[in-house]
């Protein structure tokens, strides 16, 4: 296995699934003579050239739009969003068009699209810039929302969302690019959307989370071992498919949940975690479950303030010791 | 390029390919009328809910225009699109079904008369939201680009979509890089009740297309033969290098905009709407007809028996056939596992 | 009290308020010369002239942005927007402009504005126009997000909402337009953003809804009563902020709760009703909470399945029995 | 309305009102390019954070349009906005001090660089989201013809801006509405990597204009004077009757898109880029002023020392101010409770 950082894994997925099929392209503003904003388009000018890897004008809703009808005629555009943030001026291709097209035609016409980018708060972009939409998504049918935390599963993720006949969100960590880990080698590691992952075992609580409080959960539940308190981390990986599963086994085994995530906390991914595991298994439940998530304000510049609007790992091992009671 | 083509020609005789292609037209267009009058009737019955946006009065659009389309085009519309889809070759069968949400319907019931889709003849919608389909058919076109393919798209919307952001969006994008779409705009001078030069800074719609870097003109829309040549050479640009144009097609609707919405009296008076009635495409092509091919009265009697018996088995289908099987609700959300 | 439909209701709130205060003023696809896709604006031109009803083009994005722009000069605008579900090409200048002005600029720069219309489905509109997003709003810090379900709240919260000094997304029932009922007379009908009503007070279960789903609730309830039981319908008019304490003396009064909501589950309304329940009460509560949805899927437009998909009467009852433990 | 009003002037002696006039605007361009500077060496010292996008080589654009305004008008910007700031008024120590994101920032610190806001002169942000504020300067404009006023918005924004449908929603309904706009297009030929003739299909984008029944022309941007004059004209548009104007200014970033795209090499040469400092719009100025007003050399060393003391006071202020306390981070999302 080769070590890679999230963002090289991303770009061999795009790279591999770009040489397997000519169907594939990746368009977006700064993909190609720039490499991409954050880079991760590296070299696929230089591969494919400008019929593959086209460069837009700023123009999310229409290019979101080309890439939808491009899709409904059978090619499989990979549409990057420069972030998450300006997907909202697209969100009536994403939603109106690509979610529902498949039904309203009567099975007729599928969308197999990729729309991908950065998602999340990274540091000090301030409130039009840092926010994580994976709840907003994954409230859509028609839509699949996947959100990897690691270079393995970035890669194996985009692969699988590629080869996917139906839209998918594809989230990707703004401050996870840099990271690195080992990545199975070869064009056929691909991870299967709506499969969560225990990154690591444990009996006494579940941390579930995902993207990029996967790190904090880690972090939390080492912090948490030192306590003597032995924490499961649960990567949901996928949002929309989500893994009831996985989700349910790993709680009926501990009995303890924490939701860890990104965004707000209002009806965000978090909220349907709780709503699930509630119906489900109430009886196996010892204790509520508890969320930690972003402040609910607007982000702020200040890097203080940010700091202390995120959520992080003391705020996740106090959670964690409060649903076993320790404080 | 704002002349419209019909201008200055002769009352001479039409050679018999034309008479029999504009002959083919007239039956469209009267199928396509007799179609409408018919799916209003329905919704008057209750056999057709939701919103149901008629044809009538715009039918020359449809016609002149997606008679110049090959099989390997793609036709893209909004709302307004069953006279587009029986254009098309949708059969009124299909079309009707859908309006009556059976599962024989184009779209198997799940869409309606706001999505007739027939993906076998390239009629890909059927689209609800306004302009949003704009940038759909610059997707089709771009695909036919990267498959080095010489197709081209037909987007079809109103007048009143060409002040949405989708509209320049597109239109930009279509222009710098060249992608194959001949851009109609309907203009019937009313988006809803709300008149053209009420929505819209300037009222020459198609000089927008400056814009862009691609060719705009208007177009006579109660005129089959001026829309067709306007098309012709639309189609030609874009078969050639993938060059968009941008038609604003001059037509008007004779009902409401929804079945809600009243023929006159609110927005716009009846002596105006009788006063565009007196240009009517299809008498206006009958008359051309009978002038120019010597075409009898009693062939336009035939058509219109024709194309009312198609009508009714198309009634009489729709009407006897099964809904969707109530497990259709959850399928084709996504695709079906492999 | 005089009888008033919900549309002359809010045609009321809109007139008091537009005499009561010059800075009011309303805009939106077809408001004055067609008064209203809906009829809500009726006679409003009249009574104000063009300067004050504004018919604009279609053109969301621009018309939303030009009422946060005039909101932010002190003006009071009342955005219509002809339908929910076309916001969503509004809705970065509804979270990333209305939402975020009065925090990025530090307080400086406030956003009085309100964006009103009909959301969820009526009758066989199909994918594009059959959609309820209020936990999508309700999501965003900075917005405020209410949903009347009669006429007297319609009228009371759109006027609680035009004299807010936020933004308010006030979402009005496509269904409930003529629905009757009294509305108290006088220009000081107010009803506070952030209260949830006991809509029918009982001792056994807590049905949860909002909007068109009271209706929904209120016929489950007698349906539960001819069977002897006896539901309580909280009733919540503000999503956001949700009104914490009302419903945890309901669910803490009955042990046993069922949300009823017109959009999907997937992090929905419901989802966050029940993370606030188990979070607070979980001691309480002898049963899981259960939600009835919509289907998840995209609105079908023929009648039977469209029926099959929606919240409904049976679907309550039969959730409330199951809290019940009668089934 | 496509000439730039700067050609044919004859190199005559300036009267000293004029004179005077420019003097200021010297200091102003010359304070904007030293706090831009200086803000970049915070960057890179870490003392700002996030994005941060400098206006070095613009600064006549600023200038030469706020120059014309009343205290009554509305400016809103972009993110590329200190220079629009500053030059609106805003001190450079409450800009600074936003960088810094400090409690002492034109925000208190919540802001940073995208979001400068001075609402007491009128300065309306700093906006991240590529062309929405578009839409927020149209509405600022409503509200001064809806309360009867003359007052008007200058709306800055770049080229690249010129492709979203912000822009043509927005375009059309102040054309339609006649609401008193300048519109600003800064055409610095770049939005970001994308050079404007890979970005928008046609490059006179000041041509846009007539798509929406308003003037629309281009000025030449190192020109300060040429600035001046094109928005006094708009100005004057917008007081009379409301027109709104777009003006397409066309200027050149000294620097790169943000801190971490580099000058040169990626997207555009360092022979193009030197072409360019060539027109330096300051050094334009101070030439015009010593050749037509005899301003003598020490008088520009002595602007220089003046304005690098007070970016030295900014920063320092900056510095020494203190964050904004812990318990900010829950004020201001709403409205305080009556
Ligand atoms: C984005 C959006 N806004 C509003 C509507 C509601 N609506 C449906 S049709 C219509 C008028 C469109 O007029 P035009 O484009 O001229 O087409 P026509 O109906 O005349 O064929 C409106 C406002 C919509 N469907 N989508
Ligand atoms: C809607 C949206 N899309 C993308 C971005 C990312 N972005 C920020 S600035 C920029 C380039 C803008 O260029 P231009 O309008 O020419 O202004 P300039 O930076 O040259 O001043 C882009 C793509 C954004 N902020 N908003
Ligand atoms: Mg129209
Ligand atoms: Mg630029």
């Amino acid at each position: 296995m080769a070590v890679l950082t999230y963002r090289d894994a991303l770009n061999q997925a795009l790279r591999e699934e770009m040489q397997r099929d000519d169907r594939v392209f990746l368009m977006g503003e700064e993909v190609a003579e720039y490499n991409g904003a954050y880079k991760v388009s590296r070299g696929l000018l230089d591969e494919f050239g400008a019929r593959r890897v086209v460069d837009t004008p700023i123009a999310e809703l229409g290019f979101a739009g080309i890439g939808v009808g491009a899709a409904m005629v059978g090619l499989r555009p990979v549409i990057e969003m420069m972030t998450w943030n300006f997907a909202l001026l697209a969100i009536d291709q994403i939603v109106n068009s690509a979610a529902k097209m498949r039904y309203m035609s009567g099975g007729q016409v599928g969308v197999p699209i990729v729309f991908r980018g950065p998602g999340g708060a990274a540091l000090q972009l301030a409130a039009q810039h840092s926010q994580a939409f994976e709840s907003w998504y994954a409230h859509i049918p028609g839509l699949k929302v996947v959100a990897p935390a690691t270079p393995a599963d970035a890669k194996g993720l985009l692969k699988s969302a590629i080869r996917d006949d139906d839209p998918v969100v594809f989230i990707e960590g703004e401050m996870l690019y840099n990271l690195k880990g080992e990545v199975p080698d070869g064009g056929e590691h691909l991870v299967p959307i709506g499969r969560a992952e225990v990154k690591r075992a444990g009996g006494e609580v579940t941390l579930v989370c995902h993207s990029k409080t996967v790190a904090v959960a880690l972090k939390a539940a080492e912090e948490l071992a030192a306590q003597g308190v032995d924490a499961e981390v649960l990567d949901l990986r996928s949002i929309r498919p989500l893994d009831e599963a996985a989700l349910l086994a790993s709680v009926a085994k501990t009995h303890r949940c924490v939701v860890v995530e990104e965004g707000w906390a209002f009806a965000g991914v978090g909220a349907q975690v709780v709503d699930t595991i509630q119906r489900e298994i109430f009886d196996e439940l010892d204790a509520p479950v508890l969320r930690v998530t972003q402040a609910d304000v607007p982000m702020p510049y200040n890097k203080h303030l940010e700091k202390a609007a995120k959520a992080d790992v003391p705020k996740t091992v106090a959670a964690a010791r409060k649903v076993l009671y320790l404080e | 390029m704002t002349a419209t083509a019909s201008r200055g020609r002769k009352p001479a005789a039409l050679d018999a390919e034309t008479a029999g292609r504009l002959r083919g037209y007239l039956r469209q267009m009267m199928l396509i009328r007799h179609f409408e009058e018919r799916a209003g009737e329905a919704y008057s019955l209750g056999l057709i809910g939701g919103f149901c946006h008629l044809y009538i009065g715009q039918e020359a659009v449809a016609v002149g225009t997606i008679s110049a389309l090959r099989d390997d085009d793609h036709v893209i519309s909004a709302y307004r699109e069953h006279g587009h889809a029986i254009a098309r070759g949708v059969t009124p069968r299909a079309v009707m079904a859908e309006l009556f949400g059976k599962a024989t319907g184009s779209s198997h019931g799940k869409g309606g008369s706001m999505h007739i889709f027939d993906a076998g003849r390239g009629f890909l919608g059927g689209h609800g939201i306004v302009g949003s389909h704009i940038a759909l058919a610059a997707g089709h076109a771009f695909a036919s680009k990267y498959r080095g393919q010489d197709s081209l798209t037909l987007c079809f919307f109103g007048e009143a979509a060409a002040n949405i952001g989708a509209f320049h969006e597109t239109l930009n994008m279509a222009g710098l890089w060249k992608l194959p779409v001949v851009f109609v705009c309907e203009n019937n001078f009313y988006g809803m009740g709300t008149a053209l030069h009420r929505a819209a800074a300037i009222e020459e719609l198609h000089q927008r297309a400056a814009s862009y870097g691609m060719p705009g003109q208007a177009v006579d829309g109660q005129d089959v033969m001026a829309v067709r040549e306007a098309m012709d050479q639309a189609a030609a640009r874009a078969r050639a290098d993938g060059t968009p144009t941008l038609l604003e097609i001059r037509t008007y609707r004779y009902v409401g905009h929804s079945m809600s919405d009243a023929v006159h009296g609110t927005y716009r008076s009846k002596e105006e709407v009788e006063e565009h009635k007196r240009r009517d495409p299809i008498r206006l092509l009958a008359e051309l007809l009978r002038e120019r091919a010597g075409m009898p009265e009693a062939e336009v009697d035939e058509m219109e028996q024709s194309v009312k018996a198609e009508v009714q088995d198309a009634w009489d289908f729709a009407e006897s056939s099964p809904d969707p099987d109530p497990s259709a609700l959850y399928t084709d959300v996504y695709a079906p596992e492999a």
